[in-house]
């Protein structure tokens, strides 16, 4: 009989992604399965070398997927393989979030595994610093927000650590976008476009506040890694950084304690969060001992011991709501019970095409780079990115 | 196939068409060479010689005509089957490769017995003073031996037919003095037909049996050295062949044949031509004479002693000629004198340059 | 008795402004092309509390070679934590057959198009010189259809062939700019000696090429050893080169982004190149002064 | 008499792996290319053509004509400084140095480095907060700045500074292999002539060097398209957009927004500004050996 | 202080010795030259003729001794600055500029006023014909021409001095032959002193005031060129002068002065001497004569017609000798000649190779 094997393909390599993909993979492996890893560091190496492979209809058995429309082509095009059938069996519209099942189904079907949700309007700080600085507790508005970081500057470390890579500005932006426009506003530009909501001066305020945050940021920014950027607040040298939860791994493997070393707080005047939501696809390979492999890798990926485990290493949240939370840390709870406020907003990534994702990310990029740039001049170039 | 009745000619050309994409370069020539005989290709750059022995090697393509070697048709043979050998100006040894396998490559090619292959190398080693020189490389050797090597290669093919191309030019003087002779010699010896590019007359002159003198792919005339030099076809010739050149002297002929310019009238040398003519007269055939004696007179300019004889410069009537006597001279730039020749061993040609 | 006698005129001095000017320019280069190597080197050999203190140009307090070990075979990419070893034998195995391969065929190449001038010679030397022109990426997806069709995708030879098929118009270009720098009689001298197409290659032509087989190989070994994108799409999960493993350890990081181990593995990357160029460079420089690059 | 036919079929076959790969990989490619950029392929090709539709996108697209911009200006910069750096380096060496062999290998090792490698080293250096910079500065020179990877207006100019520390030593040793070839006898007439050394290499040495430098040039131009690793390893496109270059914009598209069709229309573009500028540079090169062998 | 009265001489050169790395090449060399003088430095391939002429020019740095060049010591002075020019064998002419920038290129460099640029350049455009080759590029000039440009740029110096380092090796024998009269007639019009490197001895005859002739770093004869044609020095003169090569005999000088050798017997030709001595007889200097007179004998082997004369290789006990005669001979190789000298006319070497 053939082996359970199935190649996994993935972007994760860093360390608490690479321990979150264990967690899997142990599982994955006890139940018989046999787990090979094929990971390129990067987006673009990864998407390169995966993309060919797809090309020379030779795929990997698992891909390593975004939730929403990075997706959608592959399974339009009849690339993958359905999981109808395993979510059925266990019964994923029930277990979990509407919209983490309304984002893992292509018009009707069930495609992907959901492995891990991210909430990425969090903004991180050391606490050391901050008390340092004489600062009590997190801003919960950006003119508090501003005063604190005069604080930080006054208290001579870098007030953010900032990752300047067009990619983390974008999500940056999109927590200020959220502060002005609320969950609403923000589901309906990323959904539709809403011309109105594009062209009213919210978007402009949007931009002066993003625009503000370069004051606070040091010269070696350009072009940082998040896990870098992290570091920095790991270190003491820097007081917040704004990122997804997966930076969280980043403060655990440095051994500090969420709560009393770093704090996880929502981003200034966020009224809601933001996020993103990986999962598993499954290639077609024309193999039905990797076809089996897949179904299993789902019921792996999916089943409620792994899914915390999975969380725990990552810094994400799990994609069931039937699975017991105390064993993660307080930011996941805060994010979990969020979820349950029904509080949760997908990002651009899940609405919008990679293409529109590109000129965002390319647009959030140079405004940022450019100090002179102006708020109510780049509002209508990001309003022209839905209008095309 | 009406003209080909080769037995006689150990090469022969007929009608031979070559181009360079679109250049014509030989158009219809025809040469026959005797078996046993010393060909001179002589000429000055560019006027086709290296391109007529490279088609008579097989190494050019040709456009049209044919090419006889010992009465075999090879105009479309290999180079290798034409039963040919040929030396080239830049020797073209192999450089990785000993003097000796230098000489025997072809024959290993060829797939010739090894005990034929060493007979054939003691032959040429022999022959040409190699023995010594053997396991040598070709940067090891110096130019007169390279030379001698590269006339090896040719020996051992034991072919009917050599072809030279400008064998010794890249020589120096001296050198060039005693390769010609040994040249002559191995001639002598083997009794090869050799076809032999130069454009220096002095081997020309002193090696062939005839010498074809050529111009822009056209022979202007083929013919034993000293007819060439005493009788040249034309004015082309007559300029291209002797050091220092002959001397010619612009002028007219009269109906009754009579020659006159430069002050020369020569009586009745050329019947019924008319017309503008040039005298043309060697060096050696003047001599200096008495100012208002002699048929020239002029100033002499430049005296060049060479030891064994010495040219003499002089400007008679604006024109700069030479002669040339034996031994040294008084005479000294400056110099009024007179000049004589002897009209029997001047040439006279017609405005067309043509011999009459 | 003439030492005042003979003594006329300034004696020519031997050091000169120009001199130490040209010593200056020299010793400034030597800064600058050195410097990075320098940085490099001695951070691999830095503790990371050495590094932290941000003193790039300070000196290893010792000579620590753990770096060098992790990198060689303990840095973590992803869950693998096998250093850039096994990219190292990958990038031999790569990186030896395709640059004998291309080197072969470059000079036949050569060699063809300068002596033989077959038809259609001076079109194919042109299309392959626009194909040098042309960025990498838009071959990727054909290429891979190609050799998927072929079986060849994501194996060894695969990527061996797309190495030595893009390698050829630079080889190509070099053999054949030298061989028309040799004299054409050797050619015909070979032909008369009833020497065939491959006789005169394999006897004559090769042994003749050394300096410029050197200069190939060395170009054609530094440009495949160092690629990325080709090995990243073709070489398969099994062959990926040590360039590949290499980004892959840099780029993905664990907290404190471990400046050594990076600089190791980078030097172990170019390591092989660099170690070809130190040591063969003279015969680089030779072979370039050879003929192998005009115009 | 199929002459001459049969003697090259050796020739032919010995070539016929090259004609192979130029028509089924370069033809071939480029055919398929120019073809997909008339579709609206997103992740994997497809056969729905749109026209020129994405041609006039990519033209709409100001960061593809920024690409541009900055490719003609880092290509520029690149190949002029590495000709100039080279030719300076190559005529110090020519001064019959000490240590020349030396000296010659460590202006060349860098051409054995991968551009990934030359990007990562040089970022560090030019980091501010990392390299050069806090350095010098703690050497007591405050006002030093050197951040040039962080700068929106210096950070192209930073990947011109590493591309010509990579590429200066092969233009070192081509324009020395040329000096060395040029007649001694020119230095002595120039000597009698009383021509100051600078003058000779300026008006007389670099203009004979023109074949040697064109050859580098070429070499280097060749690399000069397809930069990408250079860029991505120093400064991944940024800040901003200040360093995209095409081939990063392509591979962008390709790879990562899902937009094969503006990916390959891009490419089809910059092939074409290659040919536009290469092929009548050729012609004019041609046409001036013809001319040259023609005067003679 | 004892030699230093060079206002007669143009150049002078005193105890010269020049090293390369440990080899000296030249140790204690002395020459003075004339002003106005045109000497010619001849010698075998190696010799230090170009090292000498560098040392002149300034061009060579040297170990000891001292140059002095218009009265004035230039030991160490630049080349610029030794009121020199020279002409390369190269030509060496600055292949991107046009012939103009060629030969103004010095003098824009040295600042010299625009008018005068235009004066010089007119006339040294003028003397040597280039008024219509001005602002071609050297590549578009051929070899001859080049060589008048390259002539042109010493004599824009206006410098009383010419140095040239075998200016027309490079050329064919046809232009090679006629730029020697121009060199010739441009030393007549100049009046310069002229040093000229060659290894041609034609040319070294045919220009020379004065001929050094040279060997291993060492002048071995200096003197006219009739006298060293005629009365060689030493045995290498002897051999080194004329083409083909003076005929050497061996033999035995007996006590009371005759010489024994190779079948001849000469009564009392050195008074004194004794022991090996070798005769030296130039071909031009022997005769054919009927078999059994003459004071040689032998057998043809090669005979080169040469137009104007003939040189005839014979063997004459086991030795090659050649023989020249003026015109054409009817003698062919196999057969059995004599051979008549003058003995007043051959030379006398002792066994030291020095002339007796
Ligand atoms: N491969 C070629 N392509 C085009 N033209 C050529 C080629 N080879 C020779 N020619 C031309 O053909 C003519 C004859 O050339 P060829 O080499 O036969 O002259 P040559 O008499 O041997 O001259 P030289 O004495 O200089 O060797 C010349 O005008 C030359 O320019
Ligand atoms: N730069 C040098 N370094 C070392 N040895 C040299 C150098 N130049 C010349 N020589 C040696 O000095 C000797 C004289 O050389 P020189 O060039 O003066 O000879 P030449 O008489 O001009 O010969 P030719 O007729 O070949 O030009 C030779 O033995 C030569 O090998
Ligand atoms: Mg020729
Ligand atoms: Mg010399």
């Amino acid at each position: 009989q053939d082996t359970l094997k199935a190649e996994v393909f993935t972007s994760w390599t860093s360390g608490g992604e690479a321990r979150a993909v264990a967690a899997i993979r142990e599982a994955f492996e006890t139940r018989g399965g046999v787990w090979e890893t094929s990971s390129i560091a990067g987006f673009e190496n990864a998407n390169a070398a995966f993309q060919n492979r797809v090309v020379a209809g030779n795929p990997p058995t698992v891909r390593q997927s975004v939730l929403g429309m990075d997706a959608r082509e592959l399974i339009e095009m009849g690339l993958a393989n359905s999981l109808q059938a395993v979510a059925d069996a266990n019964n994923w519209r029930d277990v979990m979030a509407p919209a983490i099942y309304d984002a893992i189904s292509y018009d009707g079907e069930v495609y992907l595994a959901p492995v891990g949700i991210h909430g990425q309007s969090w903004m991180f700080y050391s606490m050391p610093v901050f008390e340092a600085a004489g600062i009590t507790e997190a801003p919960t508005t950006w003119e508090a927000f501003f005063a604190d970081m005069d604080l930080l500057k006054a208290a001579g470390v870098t007030p953010i650590a900032w990752g300047g890579q067009a990619w983390q500005e974008a999500k940056v932006f999109n927590m200020v976008l959220l502060s002005q426009v609320g969950n609403d506003g923000f589901m309906k530009i990323y959904t539709e476009g809403d011309e109105e909501i594009l062209s009213s001066d919210a978007i402009v305020k949007t931009l002066e506040i993003f625009g503000r945050l370069r004051d606070y940021v040091d010269e070696g920014a350009p072009g940082r890694n998040w896990n870098d950027a992290t570091n920095m607040v790991i270190q003491g040298q820097a007081g917040v950084q704004f990122m997804g939860d997966w930076a969280k791994g980043e403060f655990f493997a440095a051994g500090l304690a969420a709560g009393t070393d770093f704090g996880c707080a929502l981003s200034p005047a966020a009224t809601g969060m933001i996020f993103i939501a990986d999962g598993f696809l499954m290639m077609k390979t024309g193999d039905p001992a990797q076809d089996a492999a897949q179904v299993l890798m789902a019921e792996v990926a999916t089943d409620p011991a792994v899914q915390v485990a999975f969380a725990q290493a990552k810094g994400s949240i799990p994609v069931r709501t039937d699975v017991d939370t105390a064993a993660l840390d307080i930011c996941a709870q805060k994010a979990m019970s969020m979820m349950d406020e029904g509080l949760f907003v997908p990002e651009h990534a899940i609405t919008i095409s990679p293409d529109m994702v590109g000129q965002l990310t390319d647009f959030v990029g140079d405004f940022f780079a450019n100090p002179d740039a102006d708020p109510a001049d780049a509002a209508q170039q990001f309003a022209d990115i839905f209008r095309r | 196939m009406n003209t080909t009745s080769p037995a006689p000619a150990a090469v022969s050309v007929r009608d031979l068409q070559i181009r360079y994409g679109a250049a014509t370069v030989i158009d219809g020539l025809n040469i026959d060479v005797a078996a046993r005989e010393f060909l001179v290709l002589l000429g000055p750059s560019g006027c086709g010689k290296s391109t007529l022995l490279n088609a008579i090697a097989g190494l050019n393509d040709i456009a049209g005509g044919q090419i006889h070697i010992s009465g075999k048709n090879v105009t479309w043979a290999e180079p290798k089957d034409r039963g040919i050998g040929m030396v080239f100006q830049s020797y073209a040894l192999y450089p990785r490769m000993s003097v000796e396998k230098n000489l025997t490559f072809g024959l290993r090619v060829a797939g010739v017995p090894k005990d034929e292959i060493a007979r054939r190398l003691a032959h040429a080693s022999k022959l040409l003073h190699l023995d010594d020189l053997l396991q040598r490389k070709p940067a090891e050797l110096s130019g007169g031996q390279r030379q001698r090597v590269a006339i090896g290669r040719a020996l051992v093919r034991e072919v009917d037919v050599f072809l030279f191309d400008e064998p010794l030019s890249n020589l120096d003087a001296k050198l060039r003095t005693e390769l010609r002779v040994e040249i002559k010699k191995l001639h002598q010896d083997l009794g090869n037909t050799m076809i032999y590019v130069t454009h220096d007359q002095t081997e020309a002159m002193t090696l062939a049996d005839r010498i074809a003198i050529m111009r822009g792919g056209v022979i202007q005339q083929l013919a034993t050295p000293a007819e060439v030099y005493h009788r040249p076809a034309n004015l082309f010739v007559a300029g291209f062949i002797g050091a220092p050149a002959m001397n010619f002297i612009p002028g007219t002929l009269t109906a009754d044949g009579a020659f006159t310019g430069g002050g020369v009238v020569l009586p009745a040398v050329a019947a019924g031509a008319s017309g503008t003519a040039t005298l043309g007269i060697r060096p050696e055939h003047i001599t200096p004479v008495p100012v208002g004696t002699g048929a020239l007179r002029g100033t002499v300019t430049v005296v060049e002693p060479m030891g064994a004889d010495t040219v003499v410069w002089f400007d008679c009537a604006g024109q700069q000629m030479s002669l040339r006597v034996m031994g040294d001279t008084t005479l000294t730039p400056g110099t009024e004198i007179g000049a004589a020749f002897d009209p029997a061993r001047a040439s006279l040609f017609d405005a067309q340059g043509d011999r009459i | 008795m003439s030492s005042a006698l003979l003594q006329s005129g300034p004696a020519p001095r031997k050091i000169t402004i120009g001199r130490i000017g040209l010593y200056a320019f020299l010793l400034s280069m030597v800064v600058f092309f050195a410097l990075p190597l320098f940085v490099m080197v001695i951070t691999s050999l830095k503790t990371p509390e050495e590094i932290r203190m941000a003193r790039i140009f300070a000196l290893p307090a010792g000579l620590n070679f753990s770096a060098w070990a992790e990198a060689w075979s303990g840095a973590c990419a992803g869950t693998a934590c096998n250093g850039v070893e096994a990219g190292f034998w990958n990038s031999v195995k790569i990186t030896v057959p395709a640059v004998a391969l291309s080197v072969t065929l470059g000079a036949l190449n050569g060699y063809a198009l300068s002596f033989w001038r077959p038809r259609g010679g001076k079109i194919l030397f042109a299309l392959l010189m626009a194909g040098a022109l042309v960025p990498y990426q838009i071959f990727l997806y054909p290429m891979v259809r190609v050799l998927a069709g072929l079986s060849l995708y994501n194996t060894l030879p695969g990527i061996v062939l797309v190495h030595v098929l893009f390698g050829l118009p630079l080889v190509t270009l070099l053999f054949r700019n030298y061989f028309v720098t040799l004299p054409i009689e050797l050619f015909k001298a070979a032909r008369i000696d009833g020497a065939g197409f491959w006789r005169i290659f394999g006897e004559i032509m090769l042994p003749m090429s050394v300096p410029m087989i050197v200069v190939a190989a060395m170009l054609q070994f530094t440009g495949i050893w160092n690629d990325f994108l080709l090995g990243l799409v073709f070489a398969g999960p099994d062959n990926l080169p040590m360039t590949v493993q290499l980004n892959n350890i840099v780029n993905t990081t664990t907290g404190t982004r471990q400046y050594n181990v990076d600089m190791a593995a980078t030097m172990l990357t170019a390591l092989v190149p660099l170690a070809i160029y130190f040591l063969s460079g003279r015969w680089f420089v030779r072979g370039i002064a050879a003929g192998a690059v005009k115009g | 008499m199929s002459r001459g036919k049969w003697r090259l079929r050796a020739a032919q076959l010995a070539l016929s792996p090259t004609w192979l790969t130029v028509v089924l990989v370069y033809l071939g490619t480029m055919a398929w290319t120019v073809t997909l950029s008339f579709t609206n392929s997103r992740l994997l090709p497809n056969w729905d053509f749109v026209g020129l539709a994405q041609y006039a996108r990519l033209f709409g697209t100001a960061k593809w004509t920024l690409a541009l911009q900055n490719l003609v200006v880092f290509g520029v910069l690149y190949v002029a400084g590495c000709l100039v750096l080279g030719f300076l380096l190559a005529a110090a060496l020519d001064r019959r140095v000490r240590f020349e062999s030396a000296f010659r290998t460590l202006f060349l090792y860098p051409y054995a480095m991968s551009f990934v490698v030359t990007g990562l080293i040089w970022q560090w250096l030019m980091n501010p907060t990392l390299g050069l910079q806090p350095t010098v500065q703690d050497w007591g020179w405050a006002g030093f700045r050197f951040d040039w990877v962080t700068s929106r207006t210096m950070a192209l100019y930073a990947v011109v500074l590493a591309g010509i520390w990579q590429g200066a030593g092969l233009v070192m040793v081509l324009a020395l292999a040329g000096m060395r070839g040029i007649d001694a006898e020119q230095w002595r007439a120039a000597r009698i002539d009383g021509i100051p050394v600078w003058r000779v290499y300026l008006s007389i040495i670099l203009p004979q060097l023109g074949p040697a430098l064109a050859a580098a040039a070429t070499l280097l131009s060749m690399g000069v398209i397809k930069t990408y690793d250079l860029v991505i390893a120093l400064t991944k496109g940024g800040p901003g957009s200040a360093t995209e270059v095409p081939a990063k914009f392509i591979m962008d598209n390709m790879f990562q927004r899902q937009n094969l069709g503006l990916a390959t229309a891009a490419a089809v573009v910059l092939l074409l500004s290659v040919i536009a500028i290469v092929v009548p540079f050729r012609y004019a090169a041609y046409i001036m050996a013809k001319r040259r062998a023609g005067a003679l």
